[in-house]
């Protein structure tokens, strides 16, 4: 299956890539298991999600937790806590 | 009304056309944000606005509903800028316009509070050479948690992930 | 700063001096007041807004050092006008800006709040081809008194005369 | 001694005038007994003066109340409670 991946502000930075299609095996049946599976691939991506304390998930643009399905075609967004607006 | 987009705004012609040919309005209230000249004790040079572009759209139209189903409210307004601002900029325009004055100030603080915990921007500060993503800040998490049924961006991945880790 | 006056104001233009080549503003927020087009059931056909001139900058200048005493506001600006207003006519502006929009927005909301209850404007309503004058709003004396230290108006003034006559 | 006195809103209507510039005895010292005197003089300012539950009182553009002094060059104001502002 292909699924789209998102990585947005410092994930960004870090996995080195602002997006990318991945293809994982058919074992990964939700976000916690396409977490591993991009650990174990290595790399930026990787090092992005290393550390879960400070990353938020969408999936097709709504905000998610680990536990949420993935299935073929969709869209898997690891970002940090939101800082828009202004005024602080 | 939503608008996401990289260019300044004109408050004024925002508003005149916000309210337009209304009479049925008894209070307008608006809020700017800006962007602040100092980072700590470090003068800021400037600051960069990423987003999620689909998301943002959806995330301020469903904040957008949300202020309606809470108050009388006649209409919103929200604009959102990304891309590099300088200091003084404008970033984001919330305005809510009601018959009555409370539910104009409810709403349009109500709309700020989320946004800023709900809607995916994220704001890189560049001060003396230097980028540094801001933090999101505690205090703005509780802020609109204090408007009840607060939304849930889904927390701690760690915290949901098997083991822990 | 206070401004008392007949005349129409531009919120663009008074928004854009207001924050004129200042950077360390982080929230402004803005409430104007407008004139509604029903009464009851009736359409309105004007609103006569009367005040005490002397009295009324006094007044207006006292809220807003009050407002300046309990949050760190760096400007706030009043505009109220006065005269014969027409539905969908502004009738006040109140602008507040801060390095914070929570501070901004409690500001703008306490000195509107304090302007009703406090400052010497009286209105006129017009419809149906009689006149009648507003009667004060007891809601609005709980609201503006939910500030705390609320500001005394002397009260009912038979209630003080000697055998409450 | 000489005593301005203004009217606003329906106590201007009432009374028939927005400003009189009155000389009352001087064993009126405070606003109840100007408020007495002006009732016994009869007229308008009577008339607007006769319930004082709507009535609010200023004395040289200050909040005051019943028991405020009164001396000559005062400026005393009688006014319903304000209903300014917008967005009720």
């Amino acid at each position: 299956m292909s699924i789209s991946i998102l990585y947005f502000a410092w994930l960004r930075e870090r996995a080195g890539r602002g997006e990318e299609v991945v293809s994982p095996p058919p074992t990964v049946t939700d976000v916690a298991g396409l977490i591993e599976w991009l650990r174990g691939r290595g790399g930026g991506p990787a090092a992005a999600l290393s550390d879960l304390r400070a990353v938020r998930i969408a999936v097709n643009q709504e905000y998610a937790t680990v536990d949420h399905p993935v299935t073929a075609g969709d869209e898997v967004a690891f970002f940090p806590p939101v800082t828009g607006g202004g005024g602080r | 009304m939503i608008r996401v987009q990289s260019e300044d705004f004109d408050i004024g012609a925002e508003i005149a056309q916000f309210t337009q040919g209304r009479t049925d309005v008894g209070g307008l209230c608006l809020f700017v944000g800006l962007v602040r000249d100092v980072v700590g004790d470090a003068p800021l040079e400037a600051l960069v606005l990423e987003h999620y572009p689909q998301m943002t759209e959806r995330e301020l139209r469903r904040i957008e509903e949300e202020a309606h189903r809470r108050w009388p409210l006649l209409d919103t307004l929200i604009i959102h800028r990304h891309g590099r601002l300088k200091p003084g900029d404008r970033i984001v325009l919330v305005a809510v316009c009601s018959a009555h004055r409370q539910a104009a100030f409810d709403g349009c603080r109500f709309l700020i509070d989320w946004l800023k915990t709900r809607a995916p921007f994220w704001k890189r500060e560049e001060a003396g050479g230097q980028h540094r993503w801001v933090a999101a800040c505690d205090a703005d998490l509780g802020i609109a948690a204090a408007w009840g049924d607060a939304p849930d961006d889904g927390g701690e991945a760690r915290a949901r992930l098997p083991g822990g880790r």
